[in-house]
C-alpha cells in the first residue's frame, strides 16, 4: 500500500508461506545478479521513490510527486515525510542523494549502467529532492522502479549480504539457507501496514516438490508455476485458486547474429515461419502464457498485436532456406538446464528440421556455463532463454549483448523513444518493436505466464507480475 | 666323486614379518638358517621333515624362483643364487618342478596340451603335438587328454600330467615337492612307480620331499632330515631310518605308525615315546 | 595394535593431504570465473578484475592452496564468493541436517537388513527365504528417488499422513522434526536397507559354511543359536566395512533424497554451489566429504580390530 | 569348476595381518551380493594328505535361476536395443503435437509425451542409452582397475601398497559426486558422466580383482610357470588374466547395474543425458509433472530401470554362483 | 548280511551305536549306500577307505549334520535314545550332540570360531548342556580340561595364536567335555605333522579309556587305524566292502579292495616296483553298479555286475564275488598278499 489506500485490517498474527523457485544466492543486489533477491526483498523490504503498478504505470511510493523540467533533464521529487528506516533512522533526502550515488559507485552488477545518466542528485531540503540528468531519458525514471532505484539507509549499508536494512512493510527476518526466506511484518511503518505478521518465502528446485508442499499444506501460495501441466490437479480441487495473468518474461528463441548464416535476414525470418508457435506453447508449456511477435509484453504502453508478422508456414520457411541456401544447415541450438528451455528446445528442434535444417541440442548448465558460453563469449547459434527484464528490448537487441544484434535504425528509435516526451516514447518504440520483429532480430516464441495457485482464501495475489518483486503488502487471508 | 649337480651352502633365507612394535622391528622369520648338501648326478636325494621347516623354501631357492638372503647355490658348476632372471635360461631347461597340489599347479583355463607345451614355448622350443604326445604318453595318459581341460582329470591323472610338463624340456634335474601327498594311497602307488621309472629310463637327478618319511624311504636312496630350517641328519636312506643319531630323527622316526608295527602291538605310546609335550 | 593405530593413522594424514591436493587442483580446472558469475552477466572487466582481486583470486595457486588449506586447519572455511557468508557455518548447518537423514536411514537400513539378510541366509533354500531375497533385490533395483516420490504420493499426497517434504531442525519443533523425517529416512533406509540385506546375506551365507559352525552345533547349538553366538560378529567385518562406506558416500548421495523432500542438506549446498560456480564453498564440501570418507573408514578399521581378535598383532 | 575355486582357498599360510579386512573391503558400495570369502577363512600351513575337497566339487552344478532370468532380461535389453537401430513404431525423437498425452492404444502401445513422442519408440531407444551408458561406465573401471589390480597383486609390497592407498584415496569421491563435477568441468553429457562413474567404480574393480589376482598368483601353476621361464608381464597375461575372468564378468554386470542407477539419478537432478537423446533416466524425470494425470509416463521408464538393473544385479549373482563353487546354492 | 545282522541283534541292547541300512544320497545320486554299523560300549571302531568313499558322510548321518540337500535314510540308534536319530527334529538332536555323541572334525585351523576365547569355547559345550552348574564352573572345568590335553594356561588365548595341533587338542577338550558315550573322530590327524599325530591320538585314546566312552575313528591310514582301533571298516565307493577285527583284516584281507589297498599302502616291504589298483576312484555317484569296485579289480568277472552278497558269520566279513582265499597260517611278512591272491 502506498499510503493511498486503507487496506484490510491487520491480521492479529497469521502467517503466509509462498512458495518459490529460484533461492538468491546472496542478499545484496547491488553487487549479485540475479532476480531471486529483488523478487524477495525489492517494494517489501527496500522501496523506491517510484514504482509501477499492476498495469504498468509509474506511480508513486516513497516520493509523494515529482515534477520534470521543461528541458526533460531535471526532476524534482516531494518523498514523504513519515518513513523510517528499519534500523530507525528517518528516510531523508540525504538518503536518497547517497543511495543514487552509491549506484554509481558501489554497485558492481550491470544494471548500474542506468544511473551513469545521472549528472547531480541534490537534496534541496529533507524532503525535496533534484536530479539532474545529462541528457533527457524517459528510461531513467522508468528504471528508478527497478533495484536500482531502491533507497538505502546511510547508516545502514554494511551488512547488506546478510542484513538488508530498509524502509518496506517488511523487514527482513532470517534466511535458512537451501530453505526459506523470513520476512516480518514492519510495525513501524509509514504506510498500510500488511495483514501478515510474517510471510516465509519457501524456495523448491523441484516443481514437482513445489506443487507437493502445496498439496500437504506446507505452503499456501506457489508464486510461479513451473510445471504448468501439473496445474491440473489444482483447477480440478476448489480449495485452491489459480492465476493466470502474464509477465515480463519474453521467452527468446535467440540468434547469433554474427555468424554468418544469420547475417541472412531470410534465415532468420524462415526459422521464424517454420516455427508454429501455438502448438509449441501447447507442447511446452501446456498451452499457457501467451503469444508475442515481438520483445513487448501487453503491460507496456507500445505494445502491438505483432504474431502476424511471421505467420507459421513450413513452404515459406522452406523456400525462404532454399533461396538463402541455407537448406540443411547445421545448427547448435544451446539450452540452459532450465526446465522450459529444455522442452521448447525439443520442440523447436523437431519443427526446424521439418523445413530442412538440422539442429544439433547441447545443454549448459546453467547459470554459470550457460553464461560463460553462451551469453559471454556468445559461443552459440541459437539459444533459449526467458528475457524477465522489463523494458528489455534496447538492451536485448544491442551489438554488445549476446545476440550480437547490430542495426542502427533500431539504435535510432530507441534513442528518439529515449529522449521524447510520453507521446513520443510510444510511437518511437512502436517502431523498433517492428522493426527487429520484421528483421526477424530472434523469435518470440512464447510470454511467459504469470501462474499462481494458492488456497482458496487468501487475496491480494497480483494478477500480473511485471515488476521485479513479488509484492507481499497487499496479500491478505479472507 | 664326480663334482655334484647341486651343491647348496649354507642357505639362510629370512622372511620379513610384518612390525608389530613401533620401536623394535620384528625379528625375521628365519625360513632356512644354514642349509648346506649336495646332490650327485643321477642320485635320488630325499628331504623330510614337517610342516614348515622350510622344504619348500628350499626348493624355491634351487629353483631360482626366490632369492637366499645368504649363502649359495651352485646348480652344475653355475651360482645362481645372484643370476639374474635372464641368465637362468639354462636353469629353465635342465631343472624342472612337480609340486604338490594337484589342483592348483594346473592353469585350469589352459587345455593340458598348452600346459605341457609352456615350457617348451617359453623356451623357444618347437613344441610339436608330436612331442606332446609323446609325453602324454610317458606319464600314461592316453594323446587325446591333450584335448581336454585339467578339471577333467582325477588328482593322480593331473600329477601326470604335472610330471610331463616338468619333462617337456628334457630336464636333467626333477625336483618333486610332496607330489603324492595330496593323493588317494591306491593312486599314490602309481605315480611313485612313474616317477621311479622315469627317473630311471631318463637318467635323471631327483630331489624328492616330503613330510612322509616311508615314502622318501622307498623312493630315494639318501635323505636329508630337515627341522626348523635346518639339516639335522644326512644320510643312506636305509641308515637314517634304522638307526637314526639325531634326536629329532629318533622322534620323527618312532611317531610314525606303520602297520606292520601296530599289527605286532605297537601303540600311541610307543609312537608318542620321544615327542615332547608342546 | 598400538602400531596398527598409528600406521592407519599416518596413512590417514596422508591421504588427507593428497586428497586436499587433488581437491583444490580439480577445482582450479573448474571452468566458470567465479567473480563474472558473482557479477552477473554484463560485469565490466574492471570489476571483476576487482572482485577477483579481493578474493584472492589473482594471486599464484600455491598461495591460494597453502591460504585454503591454513584456514581449514583453523576450523576457517573462508567466505564464499558468492554469497559473501562465512561458509564454515553454513556446511555446519547442512551437515547436521544431512547427518541426521543419513544416520536415521541407516538405522533403518540396519533394522530392516540384519534379520532379514540373516534369515534369507538360514532359509536360502526355503521358500520364505527365496521370497524375502526376492524382494530385496527389487528393492536394490528401484532409484531412491523413485522410492522417495512413491512414497510421497502414498503417504503425504493421497493420504495425507505426513507432509510431503521440508525440513525443521528438531531444536525447534520435535514434532514437525520426525514427521519430515520419517518419509525421507524410509525412503533412503529402506533402498539403503536392501542393498545391506544382499551383503548381510552373503556375509552370514559365508559363516554357515564355516567349521567352527558345525563345531557349534556339534557341541549342541540349535542352528539361531549357533549363528548367533558364533556366526554374527564374524559376519560383521564385511558388513561393517559396506556400512562404513555407505555412510560417507550417503552424505553426497543423499542429495537425490535431499531433492525430492526439499531438505537443505549437504548434498543441495554443493549442487547449489557447482550451478553458480561458488568455487571456494565446492572445494570445502568436497574435502569435506574426502575427509569424512577417510575418517570413517579409519573408524572401520579400527572396528575391526575389535570384532575379529586375529587383527590384535602382538598380543600374548 | 574355476580357476578360482575352493582349492586355493584350502592352501595359504597364516592369516595375514591385513587378511581379513582387505578382503572385506572388496565389495563394491553397492549392489547384490559379494563374495566376502578369504577374511575368515584361515589356511593350514601343513600337508593336507589325502583331504578330498577335489572330488566334492564335481558334484553336480544345475542351472541357476538367477542366471537364468538375469540372463533372459539382459538378452531382451540387448535385443531391444538392436532392433530399435532398425526399427521402432515411431521416431523417437518426433514431437507431434496433435497426439501429445495420448493414452495407451493399438497405435502406440505405452502411450506417449507431452511432446507427442511415442513411449514405447522411446524405451526402445532410451535401452540403447542404458547399454552404452553401462558399457561405457564399466568400461573405463575395467580397463583402468583391471590391469591396477593384477598389478597391486603382482608387484612387490611397498608398491602395491602405494596402489591401494591411491585406491582408498579414490574411494572417498563418491561416483555421484565425480559425475556431478565432471560434468562441471567438461560439459554434461551421458558420456562425460558415465566416465566418471566408470572413474568412481575403479576402486571396486581393482580390489576385487586384486583379491582374486593374489589367489592366482599363490596357485602352484604360477610358480610352475615361473620355472619354465615365463616372465612376469606374459604371466600376467595369460594366466592370471584368464583365471580372473570369471571376477570380472560378475563385478562388471554388477558394476553395470550400478551405473543404471547412477544414470537415472543423475538425469533426475539435471545431470545426466541431455534431450533428446531418450534416456529412461530422463523419461523418468520428465514424468515427474505428470505424476497425477498422467502416472504411465513415470511406470514405464521406471518399471525399465528396475528390470534392466535387476536383470543386471541377477547376472551378477548367477555368474557368481556359476564360477564359484564355494558359493554353489546362493540366489 | 543277514547274518551280521543277527549276530549282532543278539547284543544291541549294549551296544553304543547302532547304524542299520544308511543310505545318503543328493538330489538323484546316492552316495552311501546300505550301510550297517555297530560300535559297542568303550569298542573302538576304524572306519577307513580313500578320499570320496563316503566316510565323513557316514559320520555326519549319525550327528544328523549333512549339509542342506544331502538326506540321509535308514536307521540311526543310541543306546539310551528312546528314538531313532533319523528323522528326529533338531530340538531332540541338540540334547543328544555334545552329550551322548561327540564328534572331532578333520580341519583343526576353521573349526574353532575365531572371535571367541578358547576356554569360553570350551565352557560354552558343558553350559548348553547344564552339565555345570553355572559360569564360573564351567570356567574352571575348561581350564582343568585344557591341563588335561596338556594346553595349561591358554584358556584366555585366541583360535589364532595356536598351532594347528594344539587346536586339534582344543577340539578334542570341546569333544569330551561332557562324557559322551560315542566319540566320532573324522580323520582328526590327517592335516598335522606325525609327531603332533601321534601325541593327538594319544590324547583321544586316554580320554576315551578315561570316560570308558566308544570311539569311531575315521581315517584314510591304515597304519593309524591299526595303532588304535580293535575293529575296522572298509569303506569303498559309498559301500562297507569288508568288516572285522584289524589283526584279521590286515592280516587276511579278503575283499579285493582291501588287499590292494594294504598292498599299495605298504612302502615299507615292498620293492622297488610298488603294487598298484589300477585306475582312478571315480567321483561320486559314477560307481558301477554292483559290486563298485569292479572297474578296477583284476578278478572282476560279468558276475560283479550283481551286488555281492555280505559274506562272514563270523566277527569278519565282506561282500565280493571272487574274495581272495582265507589264510591258513597268518602271514605277517609282507610282500606275499599278491602272491597269496595269485595263488
Ligand atoms: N613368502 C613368505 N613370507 C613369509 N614367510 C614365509 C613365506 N614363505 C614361507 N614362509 C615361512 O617360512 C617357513 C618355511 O616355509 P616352507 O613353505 O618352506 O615350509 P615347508 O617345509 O615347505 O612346509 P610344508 O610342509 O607345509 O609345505 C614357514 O614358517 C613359513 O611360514
Ligand atoms: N553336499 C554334497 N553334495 C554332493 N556331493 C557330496 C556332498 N558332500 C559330499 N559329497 C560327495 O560324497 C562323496 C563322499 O563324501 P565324503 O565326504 O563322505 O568322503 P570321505 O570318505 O569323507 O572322503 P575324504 O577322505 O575326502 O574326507 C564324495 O564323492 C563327495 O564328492
Ligand atoms: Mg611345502
Ligand atoms: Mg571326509
Ligand atoms: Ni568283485
Amino acid at each position: 500500500g502506498s499510503g493511498t489506500s486503507s487496506g484490510p485490517s491487520t491480521g492479529a498474527n497469521q502467517s503466509l508461506a509462498i512458495g518459490l523457485v529460484a533461492e538468491p544466492a546472496s542478499l545484496d543486489f547491488t553487487t549479485t545478479d540475479g532476480a531471486a533477491i529483488p523478487q524477495a526483498l525489492l517494494t517489501n523490504v527496500y522501496e523506491g521513490l517510484v514504482k509501477q503498478d499492476e498495469s504498468g504505470k509509474i506511480v508513486p511510493d516513497l516520493a509523494k510527486s515529482w515534477t520534470i523540467s521543461p528541458d526533460r533533464k531535471t526532476y524534482t521529487f516531494e518523498l514523504v515525510d513519515n518513513a523510517k528506516f528499519t534500523n530507525g533512522a528517518a528516510f531523508t533526502a540525504a538518503d536518497a542523494v547517497f543511495s543514487i550515488n552509491r549506484v554509481k559507485s558501489a554497485w558492481t552488477t550491470s544494471l548500474k549502467a542506468a544511473m551513469d545518466v545521472v549528472q547531480d542528485a541534490k537534496a534541496v531540503s529533507p524532503k525535496q529532492l533534484q536530479v539532474t540528468l545529462s541528457k533527457p531519458s524517459n528510461d531513467w525514471l522508468f528504471r528508478m522502479t527497478t533495484r536500482i532505484g531502491a533507497m538505502f539507509s546511510q547508516t545502514g549499508v554494511d551488512k547488506l549480504a546478510t542484513d538488508p536494512v530498509g524502509t518496506g512493510p517488511y523487514k527482513f527476518g532470517s534466511w535458512k539457507r537451501g530453505d526459506s526466506i523470513v520476512l516480518q511484518r514492519n510495525d513501524s511503518y509509514w504506510g498500510t501496514k500488511p495483514f501478515f505478521n510474517q510471510v516465509s518465502l519457501k524456495y523448491f528446485k523441484d516443481p514437482t516438490a513445489l506443487n507437493n508442499a502445496l498439496l500437504t499444506g506446507t505452503i499456501n501460495v506457489i508464486g510461479t508455476v513451473q510445471a504448468p501441466e501439473a496445474l491440473s490437479q489444482f483447477t480440478s480441487n476448489t480449495k485452491y485458486q489459480v492465476i493466470e495473468g502474464t509477465t515480463n518474461g519474453e521467452v527468446v528463441l535467440s540468434f547469433n547474429n554474427s555468424r554468418p548464416v544469420f547475417k541472412d535476414v531470410r534465415v532468420r525470418q524462415a526459422i521464424r515461419s517454420a516455427i508454429d508457435h501455438k502448438a509449441l506453447l501447447d507442447t511446452c508449456f501446456a498451452g499457457r502464457g501467451k503469444l508475442i511477435g515481438s520483445m513487448v509484453p501487453p503491460t507496456d504502453p507500445w505494445y502491438e498485436d505483432l504474431t502476424q508478422v511471421a505467420p507459421y508456414s513450413k513452404d515459406k520457411a522452406k523456400s525462404l532456406l532454399a533461396a538463402a541456401g541455407a537448406t540443411g544447415k547445421s545448427l547448435r541450438l544451446r539450452l540452459p538446464t532450465l526446465p522450459y528451455a529444455t522442452s521448447c528446445g525439443q520442440v523447436v528442434k523437431s519443427q526446424l528440421e521439418q523445413v530442412g535444417l538440422k539442429v544439433q541440442i547441447d545443454q549448459l548448465e546453467f547459470p554459470a556455463a550457460w553464461l560463460t558460453t553462451v551469453f559471454k563469449n556468445a559461443d552459440y547459434d541459437m539459444s533459449i532463454i526467458a528475457h524477465v527484464e522489463p523494458r528489455d528490448l534496447g538492451a536485448v537487441f544491442s551489438p554488445k549483448y549476446y545476440t550480437r544484434y547490430d542495426d542502427p535504425t533500431l539504435q535510432q528509435a530507441l534513442a528518439a523513444a529515449d529522449a521524447g516526451d510520453e507521446a513520443t516514447q510510444v510511437t518511437e518504440m512502436k517502431k523498433a518493436a517492428r522493426r527487429i520483429s520484421e528483421q526477424a532480430a530472434a523469435d518470440w516464441l512464447f510470454l511467459l505466464p504469470n501462474l499462481v495457485v494458492a488456497d482458496k482464501n487468501i487475496t491480494g495475489l497480483p494478477v500480473n507480475a511485471i515488476t521485479e518483486s513479488f509484492d507481499l503488502s497487499k496479500l491478505a487471508r479472507s | 666323486m664326480a663334482e655334484p649337480v647341486i651343491q647348496v651352502t649354507d642357505l639362510v633365507r629370512d622372511y620379513p614379518r610384518p612390525r608389530t612394535s613401533l620401536l623394535r622391528a620384528s625379528p625375521p622369520v628365519h625360513a632356512l638358517r644354514g642349509v648346506s648338501f649336495e646332490v650327485q648326478e643321477g642320485e635320488r636325494f630325499g628331504i623330510v621333515g614337517e610342516s614348515g621347516c622350510g622344504k619348500s623354501t628350499l626348493l624355491r631357492i634351487i629353483a631360482a624362483l626366490d632369492r637366499a638372503t645368504s649363502g649359495q647355490v651352485v646348480v652344475e658348476g653355475t651360482d645362481i643364487t645372484r643370476l639374474p632372471e635372464r641368465r637362468l635360461r639354462f636353469l629353465r631347461e635342465n631343472l624342472q618342478l612337480v609340486f604338490q597340489d594337484p589342483m592348483s599347479s594346473l592353469d585350469p583355463r589352459m587345455r593340458v596340451r598348452d600346459i605341457i607345451a609352456e615350457p617348451l614355448v617359453v623356451q623357444g622350443h618347437p613344441a610339436s603335438g608330436e612331442r606332446v604326445r609323446e609325453l602324454l604318453e610317458a606319464v600314461g595318459l592316453s594323446a587325446d587328454a591333450g584335448d581336454r581341460y585339467p578339471h577333467q582329470f582325477s588328482g593322480g591323472q593331473r600329477q601326470r600330467i604335472s610330471i610331463a610338463r616338468a619333462l617337456a624340456p628334457r630336464p636333467r634335474i626333477l625336483i618333486a615337492d610332496e607330489p603324492v601327498s595330496a593323493l588317494d594311497v591306491s593312486v599314490r602307488a602309481q605315480v611313485l612307480n612313474l616317477i621311479s621309472d622315469l627317473v630311471d629310463e631318463l637318467n635323471l637327478t631327483l630331489i624328492f620331499v616330503s613330510h612322509d618319511l616311508s615314502v622318501v624311504k622307498h623312493v630315494c636312496s639318501r635323505v636329508a632330515v630337515m627341522n626348523a630350517g635346518q639339516i639335522v641328519e644326512t644320510g643312506p636312506t636305509a641308515d637314517v631310518y634304522a638307526a637314526p643319531t639325531h634326536p629329532y630323527t629318533r622322534r620323527l622316526v618312532s611317531a610314525v605308525p606303520t602297520l606292520q608295527r601296530a599289527l605286532s602291538g605297537a601303540t600311541t605310546t610307543d609312537l608318542v615315546k620321544g615327542v615332547p609335550s608342546t | 595394535m598400538v602400531l596398527r593405530l598409528v600406521e592407519r593413522t599416518a596413512v590417514l594424514l596422508v591421504s588427507l593431504a593428497v586428497s586436499s591436493v587433488l581437491v583444490f587442483g580439480f577445482m582450479a580446472v573448474l571452468p566458470g570465473d567465479p567473480a563474472r558469475v558473482a557479477l552477473g552477466v554484463n560485469a565490466s572487466d574492471e570489476a571483476v578484475a576487482q572482485l577477483r582481486e579481493q578474493f584472492g583470486l589473482d594471486r599464484s595457486l600455491a598461495t591460494q592452496y597453502l591460504d585454503w588449506l591454513g584456514g581449514l586447519l583453523r576450523a576457517d572455511f573462508g567466505t564464499s564468493y558468492v554469497s559473501k557468508v562465512a561458509i564454515g557455518p553454513q556446511i555446519f548447518d547442512r551437515l547436521q541436517v544431512t547427518l541426521w537423514l543419513v544416520v536415521v536411514g541407516m538405522i533403518v537400513a540396519l533394522v530392516v537388513a540384519v534379520p532379514a539378510g540373516t534369515v534369507m541366509a538360514a532359509r536360502h533354500r526355503k521358500i520364505s527365504g527365496l521370497a524375502l531375497s526376492a524382494i530385496s533385490q527389487l528393492g536394490v533395483a528401484v532409484p531412491a528417488f523413485l522410492a522417495g516420490i512413491l512414497l510421497i504420493m502414498l503417504f503425504a499426497v493421497k493420504l495425507g499422513w505426513l507432509p510431503a517434504n521440508g525440513w525443521t531442525p528438531p531444536a525447534s519443533d520435535p514434532g514437525m522434526f520426525l514427521r519430515q523425517l520419517i518419509l525421507p529416512a524410509l525412503s533412503l533406509g529402506l533402498v539403503q536397507g536392501a542393498v545391506l540385506t544382499r551383503y548381510v546375506r552373503s556375509a552370514v551365507l559365508d559363516v554357515l559354511r564355516e567349521d567352527y559352525l558345525r563345531t557349534a552345533r556339534a557341541k549342541g547349538l540349535r542352528p539361531f543359536p549357533a549363528l548367533w553366538r558364533h556366526g554374527l560378529r564374524n559376519a560383521a567385518v564385511p558388513v561393517v566395512t559396506v556400512l562404513g562406506l555407505q555412510l560417507a558416500t550417503l552424505l553426497i548421495g543423499a542429495v537425490v533424497v535431499e531433492r525430492v523432500f526439499v531438505i537443505p542438506g549437504l548434498g543441495s549446498l554443493l549442487l547449489d554451489g557447482v550451478s553458480n560456480r561458488d568455487l571456494l564453498l565446492i572445494q570445502d564440501v568436497v574435502m569435506l566429504l574426502v575427509v569424512a570418507v577417510l575418517v570413517v573408514n579409519f573408524l572401520v578399521d579400527v572396528l575391526y580390530v575389535a570384532l575379529d581378535p586375529r587383527l590384535r598383532v602382538g598380543q600374548r | 569348476m574355476s580357476g578360482l575355486g575352493g582349492s586355493v582357498d584350502d592352501e595359504g599360510g597364516p592369516v595375514s595381518d591385513r587378511g581379513a579386512p582387505e578382503s572385506a573391503l572388496g565389495v563394491p558400495a553397492s549392489g547384490a551380493d559379494v563374495s566376502t570369502g578369504g577374511g575368515a577363512s584361515t589356511g593350514v600351513g601343513g600337508p593336507t594328505g589325502v583331504g578330498g575337497s577335489a572330488l566334492r566339487r564335481s558334484a553336480g552344478r544345475r542351472l541357476n535361476p538367477s542366471l537364468v532370468v538375469g540372463g533372459i532380461i539382459v538378452l531382451v535389453i540387448v535385443l531391444t536395443a538392436l532392433v530399435s537401430f532398425v526399427w521402432t513404431p515411431y521416431d523417437a525423437t518426433l514431437v507431434d503435437p496433435a497426439v501429445r498425452l495420448a493414452k495407451p492404444s493399438w497405435s502406440h502401445w505405452f502411450g506417449t509425451d507431452k511432446f507427442g513422442r511415442d513411449l514405447l519408440s522411446q524405451i526402445m531407444v532410451g535401452s540403447r542409452t542404458t547399454l552404452f551408458v553401462g558399457l561405457v561406465a564399466v568400461g573405463v573401471a575395467a580397463v583402468i582397475g583391471v590391469p591396477l589390480g593384477i598389478l597391486a597383486a603382482m608387484t612387490r609390497r611397498w608398491s602395491s601398497e602405494l596402489i591401494m592407498r591411491a585406491n582408498d584415496l579414490l574411494l572417498a569421491f563418491p561416483a555421484l559426486l565425480l559425475a556431478i563435477m565432471f560434468g562441471a568441468v567438461f560439459g554434461a553429457s551421458t558420456l562425460t558422466a558415465m566416465v566418471a562413474i566408470g572413474i568412481a567404480t575403479v576402486p571396486s574393480f581393482a580390489r576385487v580383482i586384486r583379491s582374486g589376482a593374489l589367489q592366482v598368483m599363490r596357485a602352484e601353476y604360477v610358480l610352475a610357470a615361473r620355472a619354465a621361464g615365463r616372465r612376469p608381464f606374459p604371466i600376467a597375461l595369460r594366466h592370471v588374466l584368464p583365471n580372473v575372468t570369471s571376477l570380472i564378468t560378475v563385478q562388471a554386470s554388477v558394476s553395470f547395474a550400478i551405473a543404471v542407477l547412477a544414470e537415472a539419478a543423475l538425469s533426475f537432478l539435471g545431470y545426466g543425458t541431455p534431450p533428446p537423446t531418450p534416456s529412461w533416466g530422463r523419461m523418468l524425470q520428465e514424468s515427474q509433472e505428470f505424476l497425477f494425470s498422467a502416472p504411465r509416463l513415470a511406470v514405464f521408464p521406471g518399471v525399465a530401470i528396475a528390470i534392466a538393473v535387476l536383470g543386471f544385479n541377477l547376472l551378477g549373482d548367477g555368474l557368481r554362483d556359476r564360477f564359484d563353487p564355494k558359493l554353489e546354492d546362493r540366489r | 548280511m543277514s547274518s551280521l545282522v543277527e549276530e549282532h541283534e543278539v547284543v544291541e541292547q549294549s551296544d553304543v551305536l547302532t547304524v542299520r541300512g544308511l543310505t545318503v544320497s543328493v538330489r538323484d545320486k546316492i552316495l552311501v549306500e546300505d550301510v550297517d554299523l555297530t560300535v559297542g560300549p568303550g569298542e573302538r571302531v576304524g572306519l577307513i577307505g580313500e578320499s570320496g568313499s563316503g566316510k565323513s558322510l557316514t559320520a555326519l548321518s549319525v550327528l544328523r549334520l549333512l549339509p542342506e540337500d544331502v538326506h540321509a535314510r535308514g536307521s540311526v540308534r543310541l543306546s539310551g535314545i528312546d528314538h531313532d536319530l533319523i528323522g528326529a527334529d533338531e530340538r531332540q538332536l541338540s540334547r543328544i550332540r555334545g552329550r551322548d555323541l561327540a564328534m572331532v572334525f578333520q580341519e583343526p585351523m576353521t573349526a574353532l570360531n575365531p572371535t571367541m576365547r578358547i576356554g569360553d569355547q570350551i565352557a560354552e559345550a558343558m553350559l548348553i548342556h547344564r552339565t555345570v552348574p553355572n559360569r564360573r564352573a564351567a570356567r574352571a572345568a575348561a581350564t582343568d580340561l585344557l591341563g588335561r590335553v596338556q594346553l595349561p594356561g591358554v584358556a584366555r588365548a585366541y583360535p589364532h595364536q595356536l598351532s594347528g595341533g594344539q587346536r586339534q587338542r582344543v577340539v578334542v577338550a570341546i569333544a569330551l567335555a561332557n562324557d559322551p558315550a560315542l566319540l566320532i573322530c573324522d580323520e582328526p590327524t590327517t592335516a598335522l605333522d606325525v609327531t603332533v599325530q601321534a601325541m593327538v591320538l594319544d590324547l583321544i585314546l586316554q580320554g576315551v579309556a578315561a570316560r570308558e566312552s566308544a570311539l569311531l575313528f575315521i581315517t584314510h591310514d591304515l597304519a593309524v587305524v591299526a595303532t588304535i582301533c580293535q575293529r575296522v571298516l572298509v569303506m569303498y565307493g559309498g559301500r562297507v566292502v569288508e568288516s572285522g577285527p584289524v589283526h584279521e583284516v590286515f592280516t587276511n584281507p579278503r575283499h579285493r579292495y582291501t588287499q590292494g589297498l594294504l598292498a599299495a599302502s605298504d612302502l615299507d616291504s615292498a620293492a622297488h616296483r610298488l603294487p598298484t589298483i589300477p585306475g582312478n576312484v571315480p567321483a561320486a555317484g559314477n560307481f558301477p553298479t554292483g559290486c563298485v569296485f569292479r572297474t578296477r579289480c583284476p578278478h572282476a568277472t560279468d558276475l560283479c555286475t550283481t551286488t555281492p552278497p555280505w559274506t562272514g558269520p563270523s566277527p569278519h566279513g565282506y561282500a565280493c564275488h571272487h574274495p581272495a582265499p582265507e589264510l591258513v597260517t597268518v602271514e605277517t611278512k609282507q610282500g606275499k598278499f599278491e602272491e597269496v591272491a595269485d595263488g
